[in-house]
Order: structure tokens, then C-alpha cells, then sequence
């Protein structure tokens, strides 16, 4: 290890806010009860409300959203993949969207053929020298917004052939997630497309670094 | 990462090619000017190219005049990778080349590691090795057939198919741990012997599996369309297939039966008894119904298999090769050496070169191995069957239509992790 | 495959262009001239060599000369196996090609080629195959480094970064 | 008059909003960023030879006409078979020669190898 040696001691403390009180559970069960009139005041309340009580219900029963987070809503749900296998991972993308996995679960199923039609590439494999500006062209034609997942060891870091003919995506495109393995299997993938739709969403479930703040956990430099 | 004004250099390379550098002088009969013919990239992001296989096409309007494959594009210096990497090491990146028929990468190089060592293979592992390459050679024609129906409009075939794979990539898992890239074969035998419950998993999958590939029979056979863009198409015959070195199903269509488990039975071929499929005329119906038949012989080669599994080590005894097991490490001090030498610097083998072919799904797949009496193979190549098998594309395809290459170039089969190394 | 006399009588009938015959794990190799290459494979086709399985390019970095070609022949009707190997040094790595008459060699020599640096005369198309066309150096001659970078980690991205500056 | 093309007309109009809105949503909503090679045309991630100047074989067209001529054909059947039961037996005796008619030509264009393609 370098000089710095392993100061890996972990410090944990829990972040301000415990989990979120205004969950969309803990809304629904208030509404439910407001309108029985139960915790109010007595069990005999009547159940029609006025005033305060009211606007708290329909704030509670509504989902108010505003435009642009109803926008992300529908472009996380609604990826279009890019048809795009190189090697060995391309194998596991193919069971990914087989009866199995069955990313028509999630909506994800419909992979394009050309990038105009496509607003998520999937990097299935290895990268050499020869397809990276090939790849960054693709990029380049895609429909915007895009996004990019490099799927496999191989295009995330050149994996087993760290050589010569091997260039990491990073390298030449933007990737939003990289997806370990070797091939990944297609749980791995989905996991990553689902997290990938989460980050779309604009509401990524904290990592646990976040939210228990954790420093001191990366490996020594 | 964008190039802004100065070109990065990848892309200053791929723009330093242009096509007039490519283009050759095209002696067409009865076509004058070449205003009528228009030179098509069919390129290395295609959907039917089963992977970045770049085919330069000079059409003249539908038919196909000339047409060059250009390959390269996920060439991975794999035979460079093993040069720097330990004997033992050397198995998972040879795996990866050719992605579909993973076992038969590692079983070519381990064959060629053991004829150098003249290490004996127990009886048990060469069955273990021969299930596990049958449920492999079905894995791989189940993804051609997939994809070769998907090219031909069959959509749904392609998820039955992978219904199929995914029962044995699920055996495969069982048996090594993981669904591709296994690192099951080590020189001298496999890694592991099957767990309890494997045999009955892969009977039934071998009662299930015939049921199955006769379903998918019934469909495409029975699918006029199908029949129309396969039969009749590209023939070639076998002369010309011998003469492009062509092996495996493509020959077989032809009407030529060399297969090198009939021919050249390695790892105790013989105790079986399976039929070679062979076709005659030798166009795309031949090919596809050669495949197709090949799933039923190999399941009756695996049902055989299981049924004469005999007992005993499933890897070499000689520890010179093999890892002691791991009880073995708290006893004996001898067992405890061996396995540090073998972790930490391998085992060496003597000097020689050695060609040991074997019968992929695609052709005759060979390792050539030379060592130079270090613990790290000299030099480590693969004679790819899709790589050679390419050469007959342009052969097949000259003078037909799109529709008919899109079908060639599915019964062709190509592997581009295996042409591209 | 030709058994240790038969490999010796084959090389008498082949004549003085065979520089060296090896019968390791029972399997024969020839070692030829490279200016014979083309007579020698028409040789052993008349005597039943049919098939040309494999050509691939071997660098034996220690020992002159040192890029060699080994060129796989296999007989169907006999089920024989025998391989053809010769040696070229780095000041002139010439070879006859052999695709004119054996059409399966010329996707191998381009690669030889690209991989090697042995040049193929009279090759119909040589040019690199494997590597991207102006691409500079034969990678896989045992002088040229397998290369590969450092992988840049979340850990190092800052040092990244800065030395990208 | 307006009452019985009420239906048609609010069809139209309510397919006209929803495709428009959804045109122009995307140009409102969609980020724009410049890149490169974006308008350059696609050819499967290589850069386009193609010339503009480029002509297409006299085979395309012939059989573009072909599949015109056959569709106007099936077009004129449409109105006829709505009110089919009304127009009584005339109706069937001129559809049939008019089939009849086109079919001569059908096969006059067969038989001179029109159809297969060169």
C-alpha cells in the first residue's frame, strides 16, 4: 500500500433526519384516519371535515407534482435500449430481455436498432481501440436526454485484458452506471437499469456512505 | 471527453480511413459505369451482424456484387494477455475469447497443456468434461437458432430458445458456480466434482430438451416464409468449402461428414455412439437442419454420458499439476508446499509446441501451445473456426440478394470474440 | 499422424529443402527453407495434405531468426496431421504467400501481418486486419509491451483530475 | 348537416391536439446539446460515403409504379363494398369486370417478368 497505509477506521453517525416522516405511508394512514375522525378528539366525531382539517386531508390524499418531476417520471420509465452487443456481456443482455429476467417487466424491453430511437446504451462487453470513436459516434446520434450504462468489467475498466487493445468507456463518453461483473448476470443488469431509473427519477435511494455520512471507508490512495 | 477543435486520436483514426482506400476495382460483368453501384457500410453496429462485424457491401440495386468483411472491432489481444500470465491463469482469458462455446476454448488449451505434460487425464473427468461440452455445444446452436430466427422475422422463437439456455446455464452453475466463463477445466481434470443433485437436473433437461427442439422444428419447418429465404439460397459446395478450410456444420451441410469427435475422438469419444448429421445440397436449409439435428445428438451423447459415469478422482493425482484438496493442507506438510508452489509461481512445463484441435460448434477449434520451460505459455493462439469460416461469406453471397446475405451471414454463424481475438 | 520413419521418408522425398524434422508427442513437424514454402505445401497436397487447417505466426524472441510461420495440414482421407514450419529473421521477414493456392491463408497471413510484421509476397490484399489501419507496431512480437493503462478508481479520481490539467 | 359530422370532426381534432402536442412537447421539453456528428446521417456508426448525387436502379421504380397501380385498385373497392347491399346486383357485375380488366394486366406484367427483379 502506498504511505498513507490503511487508515480504513470506520466513523458512522446517523444523518439528521431519520427517514423521511412524510413518507407516502405514513400520508396515506393519517388521510385514512382524518377521515374516520378518530384521533381528532372522541371516537363519536363526525366524519365530514371543514377548515384546517380539510386542506390537511386533500394535501395528504393528492400527489401534487410538478411538471418537470412528472417528465423524469415518464423518461425513467420508459428507456429505450440501444441494440448494441459487443461480446461476451451482450450474451447476458439477451437473457436479461429473455423469459426469465424479462425486462418487459419494467417496461425496458423495446431495444432499438439504431440510435436515433434510442435513449439508453448498454455497453455489452469489450471496447478496443478500433470501435471507441464508432461507439462515439453512436453517442453522439443518440436522442437526447441520453444515458449510458457500460455493463461488464471490460468496458468499465478493461477487466481481464488490461492491454494494448482495451479503452474503458470513461475514456471517451459519459457513463451513468457501470455495472460490475464478468459477465454481469442479468440480475446485476436489471439492478443497474433499475438504479440507472431511480437516478432519472431524481430521487436516488441514498447510498449507505450518504446516509450514515461514512468517511474514511475508500481504500488507501 | 468531446474532440473540439483538435481530433482525439480515436476518432482521427476512424476518419483516416475512407472507403475509396478500401475500394478495389470491381470487375463486374455487364456493369460499365459504377454510378448504378453504391458501396454500403453494413457496420459494425448492425442488428443482424451477430456482433461488430463490418461488411463492406457493393450493391447494384438489390444483388449483392462484391462484398469485404472488415473485422477487428473487439479485438482484445487475448493471445497477448496469455503470454504474461501463468499456465493455471491462462484458462479464463482463453475462455472469453470465443464467448459462446466457452468450454471448448479452455478444454483446446487445456488438451494442449496436457499433451505438453503428458499429464493423464482420470476417466471420470474426461465424462465430467464431455457432459459439460454437449450441454455447451446446445447452449451455443440455441443462441445461433435464436438469432437466426430473429433475423428471419421469427420473433419468438428467439425467447424460447433462451428459455432453453437459461435451464443450462442454470446446470452450469450448479456444477462450477457461475453461468459463462466457468474455469470448470484445469489442466489434468475439472475443478470440482458435480454435486449430488446435477445428474437428475440434466436428465430431465435431457428428457425435456428433444420435446422442445422438436417444437421449434414444427415452427420454422412448417413456416413458408422461412423455407423461401432459406432453401435454395448461397449453396457452396464442398470443394470449395475444403479449400477455404472450412470445418463444422457449414461443411457437414455440404455433404462432407468430417467431424474431429468421430474422426479424431479425444477425451474418450469413442465409448459413444451419436450420428454426424450431414446435408447435400449445402445452402442456408442444409446448414440450418444440420444444426437443428446436432441438438438431439447431443443430448444423446450426455444421456450416455451420465448413464456410464464411472467413479474415482475428477483430476489428475499427480500434485505436481493439481491443488491438493483443501482438508489435505492441514494435515500433510508435503500437500502444503505443493500448493504454495502451485498458487504462487504454477507448474512448469517442458519446452515444445504442441496443435491440439477439438470439434467446436462452429468447426475445428485448435490450441497451439508452445512453451518455453518457464511457468508462462511462449506464445498461445487460437485457430478459430468462425475466423476462417468468414472467408466463405463472400463466396456464398456474391450475386444474391440482401435478404439472402442477412440470412447467410445467420447460418454462418460468426463469433466475433473468436475472429477478432 | 505420420509416425517417426514415416515423418523421415517424407522428408527424403521432400529433399534438401526440409532443414530439420522434430517428432514431439507424436506429431511430426517440418521445418523448411522459406524460399521452398510454396513447392513444399504442393508437395504434400499430391501426397494427400489436402486440407491447410491453421497459418499462425510464432515470435521466438531469444533465438535468431525470429518471427517463424506454421502452416497446419491435415489429410482427411488418413486422418494425418502434419505441420510446416519455417523460421525468417527481422532484416527481411519475406514470404512467399500462399493464397493463390490455398484461398484459406489469406484472412491468416493478413493477421500474421498485422500480429508479426512478415510480409507476404504477392498476397492479393495485404494490409492489417486485426489492428485499426494506421495503427503503428506489430503488437504481439514479444519486444512490444502489453500496454494497458492504470485504472482510474473513485478513490484516485481527484489525482486524475489534476493531472489532467 | 353539423350533427352528423360531429363525430368525424372531433375525431380529427382531438388526433390533431394529442400528435401536436406531443411534436411539440418534445422540442419544448427535451434538452438540446450540440454534438459533433449529431446530424451527420447513420450508417451503422461509420461515417457516410454515400454521394448526394447518387442514383437508384431503374428496378426500384418500376416495381414503386407496379404497387401503385394494384393499390389504387383496392382503394376503388372500399366505397363499393360499404353500400354493397344497396347497389343490388349492377354493382357486383361492374366490380367484377373492373377486377377482371386490372387482372389482365396483372398477368400481362407476370408473364413479361416485370415482377421478378433483375
Amino acid at each position: 500500500m502506498a504511505a498513507g497505509g490503511i487508515d480504513v477506521e470506520v466513523k458512522r453517525e446517523r444523518l439528521g433526519s431519520p427517514v423521511e416522516p412524510e413518507g407516502l405511508r405514513v400520508r396515506d394512514l393519517n388521510a385514512h384516519q382524518l377521515l374516520r375522525g378518530a384521533d381528532i378528539e372522541g371516537p363519536n366525531r363526525p366524519a365530514h371535515l371543514e377548515g384546517e382539517e380539510l386542506e390537511r386531508y386533500v394535501e395528504e390524499r393528492v400527489l401534487t407534482t410538478t411538471l418537470d418531476s412528472a417528465v423524469a417520471w415518464a423518461r425513467g420509465n420508459s428507456f429505450f435500449p440501444l441494440a448494441f452487443g459487443l461480446a461476451c456481456c451482450a450474451m447476458e443482455q439477451f437473457h436479461t430481455a429473455g423469459p426469465r429476467m424479462d425486462i418487459a417487466r419494467f417496461g425496458f424491453e423495446a431495444f432499438r436498432a439504431s440510435p436515433r430511437q434510442a435513449d439508453l446504451i448498454i455497453l455489452a462487453g469489450r471496447v478496443s481501440i478500433k470501435m471507441a470513436p464508432i461507439i462515439r459516434r453512436l453517442y453522439d446520434q443518440m436522442l437526447e436526454p441520453k444515458w449510458a450504462i457500460s455493463m461488464g468489467a471490460c468496458c468499465s475498466s478493461m477487466g481481464v485484458f488490461n492491454n494494448y487493445a482495451l479503452v474503458p468507456a470513461d475514456k471517451f463518453m459519459p457513463i451513468d452506471v457501470h455495472v460490475p461483473g464478468c459477465p454481469p448476470r442479468p440480475e446485476s443488469l436489471m439492478h443497474g437499469i433499475l438504479k440507472l431509473r431511480d437516478l432519472v427519477l431524481a430521487d436516488p435511494p441514498e447510498g449507505w456512505r450518504t446516509r450514515y455520512a461514512a468517511v474514511g471507508t475508500e481504500e488507501a490512495p | 471527453m468531446s474532440d473540439g477543435p483538435g481530433l482525439s486520436d480515436y476518432r482521427r483514426r476512424e476518419q483516416s480511413v475512407t472507403l475509396e482506400q478500401l475500394e478495389q476495382p470491381l470487375d463486374v460483368p455487364g456493369v460499365e459505369s459504377s454510378a448504378e453501384l453504391l458501396t454500403l457500410n453494413f457496420g459494425p453496429h448492425h442488428p443482424a451482424t451477430h456482433g461488430v462485424l463490418r461488411l463492406l457491401v457493393t450493391l447494384q440495386g438489390e444483388i449483392v456484387r462484391d462484398i469485404k468483411p472488415v473485422i477487428g472491432y473487439v479485438h482484445t489481444g487475448i493471445e497477448k494477455t496469455a503470454e504474461d500470465k501463468s499456465y493455471w491463469k491462462v484458462i479464463p482469458v482463453v475462455e472469453r475469447m470465443d464467448y459462446l462455446a466457452y468450454y471448448f476454448n479452455a478444454m483446446a488449451y487445456v488438451g494442449a497443456v496436457e499433451t505438453l505434460l503428458e499429464a493423464e487425464v482420470p476417466k471420470r473427468a474426461q465424462y465430467l468434461r464431455i457432459i459439460h461440452l454437449e450441454l455447451n455445444r446446445i447452449a451455443s446452436h440455441l443462441i445461433w437458432l435464436g438469432t437466426s430466427a430473429l433475423d428471419l422475422g421469427a420473433v419468438s422463437i428467439f425467447l424460447y430458445c433462451l428459455r432453453e439456455r437459461d435451464i443450462v446455464l442454470d446446470l452450469f452453475e450448479m456444477s462450477s458456480g457461475q453461468r459463462m466463463h466457468t474455469r470448470y477445466f484445469q489442466v489434468g481434470g475439472v475443478i470440482e466434482d458435480i454435486p449430488p443433485g446435477f445428474e437428475r437436473k440434466v436428465r430431465e433437461f435431457c428428457k425435456v430438451m428433444p420435446a422442445r427442439a422438436d417444437e421449434y422444428g414444427a415452427i420454422l419447418n412448417a413456416n413458408e416464409i422461412v423455407l423461401q429465404r432459406l432453401r435454395g439460397t448461397c449453396p457452396l459446395d464442398a470443394e470449395t468449402l475444403l479449400s477455404l478450410g472450412v470445418t463444422g456444420p457449414l461443411l457437414r451441410a455440404a455433404g462432407n461428414p468430417w467431424d474431429l469427435r468421430k474422426a479424431a475422438p479425444y477425451s474418450s469419444y469413442e465409448d459413444f455412439d451419436f450420428k454426424i448429421p450431414v446435408g447435400t445440397v449445402g445452402d442456408n436449409y442444409d446448414r440450418f437442419a444440420v444444426r437443428l439435428a446436432e441438438i438431439y445428438e447431443s443430448v444423446k451423447i450426455v444421456e450416455q454420458a451420465l448413464d456410464g459415469l464411472p467413479e474415482g478422482p475428477y483430476i489428475t493425482e499427480d500434485r505436481k499439476v493439481a491443488l491438493p484438496p483443501r482438508h489435505e493442507l492441514a494435515t500433510s506438510m508435503e500437500a502444503l508446499i505443493h500448493h504454495f508452489k502451485l498458487v504462487t509461481e504454477g507448474f512448469r512445463v517442458p519446452p515444445g509446441e504442441i496443435y491440439n484441435p477439438i470439434e467446436s460448434p462452429r468447426g475445428e477449434l485448435a490450441c497451439f501451445v508452445r512453451s518455453d520451460g518457464s511457468s508462462k505459455p511462449a506464445r498461445v493462439h487460437m485457430r478459430d473456426p468462425s475466423f476462417v469460416n468468414l472467408q466463405a461469406l463472400s463466396h456464398m453471397v456474391k450475386g444474391s440478394y440482401i435478404a439472402d446475405m442477412i440470412a447467410t451471414v445467420a447460418m454462418l454463424d460468426p463469433i466475433l470474440g473468436g475472429i477478432d481475438r | 499422424m505420420p509416425d517417426a520413419t514415416g515423418l523421415e521418408l517424407l522428408a527424403q522425398e521432400l529433399g534438401d529443402s526440409v532443414l530439420e524434422t522434430v517428432y514431439f508427442r507424436n506429431r511430426a513437424t517440418l521445418e523448411i527453407d522459406p524460399e521452398t514454402v510454396c513447392s513444399v505445401l504442393r508437395g504434400l497436397r499430391d501426397r494427400g495434405f489436402t486440407l491447410l487447417a491453421s497459418v499462425h505466426g510464432v515470435d521466438y524472441h531469444p533465438s535468431e531468426p525470429r518471427l517463424g510461420v506454421h502452416y497446419e495440414l491435415l489429410d482427411m482421407a488418413r486422418v494425418d496431421r502434419v505441420t510446416v514450419k519455417l523460421r525468417v529473421g527481422l532484416d527481411a521477414p519475406e514470404v512467399d504467400s500462399v493464397t493463390p493456392e490455398w484461398p484459406t491463408a489469406d484472412h491468416q497471413e493478413r493477421e500474421i501481418y498485422d500480429m508479426f510484421g512478415v510480409v507476404f509476397r504477392g498476397h492479393p490484399n495485404l494490409r492489417r486486419i486485426l489492428m485499426p489501419e494506421d495503427y503503428e507496431g506489430h503488437p504481439q512480437r514479444r519486444d512490444f509491451p502489453v500496454g494497458g493503462e492504470p485504472v482510474i478508481f473513485t478513490r484516485d479520481e481527484r489525482k486524475w483530475l489534476e493531472a489532467r490539467e | 348537416m353539423l350533427r352528423t359530422y360531429l363525430p368525424a370532426i372531433v375525431f380529427l381534432v382531438l388526433g390533431g391536439a394529442v400528435g401536436g402536442t406531443f411534436a411539440v412537447l418534445n422540442s419544448v421539453i427535451g434538452p438540446r446539446r450540440a454534438a459533433p456528428h449529431k446530424q451527420d446521417p447513420y450508417e451503422c456508426g461509420l461515417p457516410s460515403e454515400v454521394k448526394r448525387g447518387m442514383r437508384f436502379g431503374i428496378s426500384f421504380y418500376l416495381i414503386a409504379m407496379l404497387f401503385i397501380l394494384f393499390d389504387i385498385e383496392v382503394v376503388f373497392l372500399y366505397p363499393i363494398a360499404v353500400e354493397f347491399r344497396a347497389y343490388g346486383s349492377f354493382a357486383l357485375f361492374e366490380t367484377i369486370v373492373f377486377i377482371v380488366l386490372l387482372f389482365v394486366a396483372f398477368v400481362y406484367v407476370w408473364r413479361r417478368g416485370a415482377l421478378t427483379w433483375k
